[in-house]
């Protein structure tokens, strides 16, 4: 078995991303103040001195066309890491990713593939206030042509990277804000990661708890207060979020026949919400109970704590859904 | 509560000499002083209450760049507009906007002027035409542009001003926004707060041309360059580019140089620069040399100072207890204001 | 009664701009080619000769700026009407309409409030191919702080506009691109009408298909196409996308117990999964079988019409849809 | 199937005289007015092609403009890059993309360079290093900033010409993307295609500043006017900037006066302009007058040119037929090239 050392999900961030910039001299981070500043969350602290302004690039605060470089820099042989802060900024490239890192293979017949990985910080829990605290990594999972992934775990947050780069079309990672302090074991071999499948992060009988990223901590939470009230709990981390890894859940519905999704994403038009339908659609049959989601209340994020606080969904919350699920046959 | 600041546009008849340099009374120079003082006071007891977990979020300091926003805000009238960034509580009081209810924002009370809701980051004031706070780079450069296009085309002889820094130069809005105001020669303040670093990215390394006044040319719009850390340059500079903007001229450009002596927020390690660079600029600081004339010229100037002094101290003392005797807005009104109320609705989304 | 007279879509539209344009002088015009143009679509030809420039003003290519300047305008007293041409371009603008449009209100405390309208095409079926082919408005609609609304009858092309211009929030008027031709009957007094409500286009009592915009006409075919069979459908039209009227979705699904929604969004994600979750949170044991739904293929809308046509919903496919959903017993 | 042109720019030695006028032997002036005539009539061809129903969806013609692809395009050498716009069809021939694949992709033929799925607006060819066609004004731009950093990190001594309109100025990419590459210095030759308008509206109507030359050196980047109706011009003009840039001395730009002789695309009324206007500007086709030209000097042009004009229309015939004669893709690959292949995986989404 290999050694454990504690680390932190920055630190995991960090390891890949040198990983990565030893391994393949094609690899290149490319953002705001991710050298000199030593990244804005402090992930590629350390990084400028290893690597050299050439490899860590530090870009005018330019979003739409560092993000486009990125496509053009993946499409001319190079293997661009873009970073782009927070998915608050990426509004401004969004045009970009949807119109181009999307479409551009497609539209070139297949000539043409775009090797390109966007990092980007998401979510609240952090008092930011309303433009700083969207979680739109559900509404990116609507485009066709990209990729979605969130790490929630150490290991992911060591492993998706690498795998990403290797991914032949543009991949988002989705970071949410609150893990980067997050501390834990990880394993000293640790490496890549597949970015296909979700992960039974709990394993249980009773109900489905779905969820992915920084609300993977608060459904853990739940499950353990549901345990002690005897409801035993399977909780599937996403880990993809496009493609949706739809055999794990639907295995997983067809064991439990309960569901409730857990998500960030404002409740209209989350993530959430096809979940559900992908569920009625196949598995029907199968559920015993109406399913449940809890999300973001539709207000944009207030900066006061007991606001965001209430706006966010709550082990409290996902607790009395999971009951009110369970508690109610079909 | 204090007055807005803004009445002092329409107060002090400032005159201006051949060298363009104000010349105003004595009483509009403590007004400045009094104004720079109260920000940086305003400003300190938040980095206080920001390590006592008062205040949250983000926090982003103008400590050092006070004579910009004091300057400037001399130009402008009662019925006027602002629009900022995140960094901008110098803006706010300056302004006009009473330190208790910007106290109380900065804690997310109820009785805060954006009712708590916005935080440091968004700071709104109906009263004083303060249309925020804008926490992306760059985004309130076309809100600016669409004010000055609702005063023209009502033909209201207004002016807004628009405060921005230098990192948000790279950002397509404001080519987009600089283009569209000289285009249709719309009554836009464009004050570029050049403090040379965008976090940690200094100017050089993220502008081809640095010259920014230069850049601004480049839309045929008026620029100048602009000691930022002289308040007295500023206000000369605003009012004379404000008339030239209510005369119909179109919109004018000001660079301020200027430096920030804090970091850029509570989260950062300053990697970025030297501390002896700070010290330099520091050696600049808008107060300290202000106050330093002051004395040259003045002799009870230090009974001035302690009167200024004290009248500040008390301000800040009133406001935090202010912020902390507000309320916290009850969690049952968590969907209000998402959008108007309607007949039989209160707002809730 | 009042009197009928035959007009077309983009007439109707450009009544109700005439129509604004006189009963409210702050009411004005602005986006690319409005004017000297005739706009892109031709729905403010004879306009600026009416108007003139003040009021039916031509913006440069510049829509993140021309957007946040209606913002601005409307904050400063005026009632701007941002045509964003298309929906693929209004991509470039979205930082201001998340970011400002949808939150000002809420961050300023509700001191202040947008009262701006942004009309744009959306859409495909033109052969436009993937980046003038998006079907984004369901996305949108997951934004609090902003209302969706899609007129799919030339009542509601007449009628919708004034309706948002009132309203003191941002509203989004999408026009799906198909549609500017249609021709048909209009009252000589056709006026505002409300945008809350959804309506009911075919009364029916074996299933609902519940559809909007560029899609309405297709789902009324395949409605008369399976009413052939025996399969009496009711066909609700949502008109607002954002609110969603449940009310009124809840009571159709109540009395037919079946439902099909068509949606030209691609399917992951689309305002059809928003629609299927929120009835199984309210009305699961009314459903007699599974829900089923008619979006585009995830694929980045191709050239060639047969493959064009092959990505979007079409009417045999929402008659088959519907055949198994009626067929399947719960 | 003919070759790439690109080659031209290394078989042919040109010299500049004083007046950095191009003196080109013969052949090349003959190779000049063949890929300008192939262009006019492969459009000419579209355009009833369109009318019979053949090819659908939005067709924007380059005719009168050819010169500037043209000439341009003798610059460039095989390995270089180009992205363009949706006006691109003479950027595509001129650049070696051949007549027939490009003809069977206005049709949306599986035959097509783009494989059919691109249509007229988005035509890529590997081959010929073409990345696209792009149909979101200024969207371009950030791509061929990014294939020259690639090349620039690789260093490969590359070039990437990059094709837009006067409209894509007023873009905030435009803005964002000149500074990166002056600020890093990339081999990109920024190529503005100033034909006066953007759709209906005149370039005084949506900038600020018309000397877009001077706008571009703002960016402190070196930057020309070229008469976009003389394809000596543009080619001495473009081996100039392209030689600078393929020294390692960062971006150029130049701003190629142009205009459309032909509508905006089909859908477009023309209420904007006069036909008087274009009647004007037809006097300068950069076809004709070179014809004449070639007349002046030259004996036999009249058997030259009919010689030219007889191979270019085979071509055109050729490529409809090739076009006529393609295939379909079938419906059940409807999903393909949303995502590369993987192991077990045919690229279906
Ligand atoms: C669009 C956008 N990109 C990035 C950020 C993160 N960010 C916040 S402040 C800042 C630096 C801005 O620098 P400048 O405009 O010079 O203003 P200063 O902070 O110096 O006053 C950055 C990069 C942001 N808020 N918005
Ligand atoms: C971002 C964006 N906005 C608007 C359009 C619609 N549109 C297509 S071409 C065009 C005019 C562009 O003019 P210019 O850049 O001068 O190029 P030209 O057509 O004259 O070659 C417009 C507005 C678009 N395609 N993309
Ligand atoms: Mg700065
Ligand atoms: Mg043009």
């Amino acid at each position: 078995m290999a050694k454990m050392a504690t680390t932190t999900y920055r630190e995991a961030l960090r390891t890949a991303l040198k990983e990565a910039l030893v391994k393949d001299p094609r690899v290149f981070l490319m953002g705001e103040d991710v050298g000199q500043y030593g990244g804005s969350y402090a992930v590629s602290k350390g990084l400028l001195a290893e690597f050299g302004p050439e490899r860590i690039r530090d870009t005018p605060l330019s979003e739409s066309t560092f993000v486009g470089a990125g496509i053009g820099a993946a499409l001319g042989g190079m293997r661009p890491i873009v970073e782009l802060m927070t998915v608050n900024f990426s509004l401004l490239a969004l045009d970009q990713i949807v119109n181009n890192a999307a479409t551009i293979r497609h539209m070139s017949g297949g000539q043409f593939n775009i090797p390109l990985v966007i990092r980007m910080a998401t979510g609240a829990g952090r008092q930011l206030a309303a433009q700083h605290a969207h979680s739109l990594e559900g509404w990116y999972a609507h485009i066709p042509g990209i990729r979605i992934v969130a790490p929630a775990t150490l290991e992911d947050a060591r492993g998706m990277l690498w795998t990403a780069l290797e991914d032949p079309d543009p991949v988002l990672i989705f970071e949410h804000q609150t893990l980067y302090n997050m501390e834990g074991p990880l394993a000293d071999d640790a490496g890549p990661v597949d970015i296909d499948h979700a992960a039974i992060r709990r394993s249980g009988k009773d109900l489905s708890l779905i969820t992915y990223g920084g609300t993977l901590g608060k459904t853990l939470q739940a499950a353990e207060t549901l345990a002690r009230e005897g409801i035993d709990a399977e909780v599937i981390d996403l880990r993809s979020l496009r493609p949706l890894d739809m055999p794990a859940i639907l295995e997983s519905v067809k064991k439990t026949h309960r569901v409730v999704i857990v998500d960030e994403g404002w409740k209209s038009g989350s993530l959430s919400a096809e979940i559900i339908a992908r569920i009625v659609e196949s598995a029907f049959y199968d559920l015993d109970a109406p399913m449940a989601r809890i999300c973001s209340a539709e207000v944009p994020i207030p900066y006061p704590k007991h606001l965001e606080d209430a706006a966010l969904p709550q082990p409290a919350a996902i607790v009395a859904a999971a009951r009110e699920v369970v508690g109610r046959r079909g | 509560m204090n007055e807005p600041a803004a009445t002092a546009a329409t107060d002090v008849r400032p005159n201006l000499d051949a060298t363009n340099r104000l010349h105003v009374g004595h009483d509009h120079d403590l007004l400045l002083l009094h104004e720079m003082l109260r920000i940086r006071r305003f400003e300190e007891k938040c980095a206080e209450l920001y390590s006592a977990g008062k205040i949250r979020g983000f926090l982003h300091l103008y400590i050092g760049e006070e004579a910009v926003a004091v300057g400037a805000m001399q130009a402008l009238g009662r019925d006027d507009a602002v629009v900022a960034t995140y960094r901008e509580h110098g803006h706010a009081l300056a302004r006009g906007i009473p330190a208790d209810r910007l106290m109380a924002e900065m804690y997310g009370k109820h009785e805060g002027c954006s009712r708590g809701r916005g935080g440091s980051m968004h700071v709104f004031d109906a009263h004083t035409r303060f249309y925020g706070g804008n926490a992306i780079v760059g985004g309130g450069l076309p809100i600016a542009v669409g004010l000055a296009l609702a005063d023209k085309m009502q033909q209201k002889p207004r002016v807004t001003a628009c405060f921005f820094g230098d990192g948000a130069v790279a950002e397509g809005e404001f080519h987009e926004s600089l283009n569209l105001a000289a285009l249709w020669k719309l009554p836009v303040l464009f004050l570029c707060e050049n403090n040379l670093y965008a976090m940690g990215t200094r100017l050089e390394r993220a502008q081809s041309q640095t010259d920014l006044a230069a850049k601004a040319r480049s839309y045929l719009m008026p620029a100048e360059p602009v000691d930022g850390m002289d308040v007295l340059a500023v206000e000369a500079a605003a009012r004379r580019a404000a008339a030239a903007v209510r005369r119909g001229e179109g919109p004018a450009f000001l660079e301020f140089r200027t430096y920030r002596f804090r970091a850029h927020s509570m989260f950062d390690a300053e990697l970025y620069r030297d501390k002896s660079e700070v010290e330099v600029w520091k050696q600049r600081d808008p107060i300290a040399t202000f106050i330093s004339h002051l004395k040259e010229r003045e002799e009870t100037a230090d009974a001035i100072l302690g009167a200024l002094n004290g009248s500040v101290a008390d301000e800040i003392d009133v406001a935090v207890q202010f912020a902390e005797a507000g309320t916290w807005e009850p969690v049952d009104d968590l969907l209000k204001d998402v959008y108007s109320p309607r007949p039989g609705s209160d707002g809730a989304a």
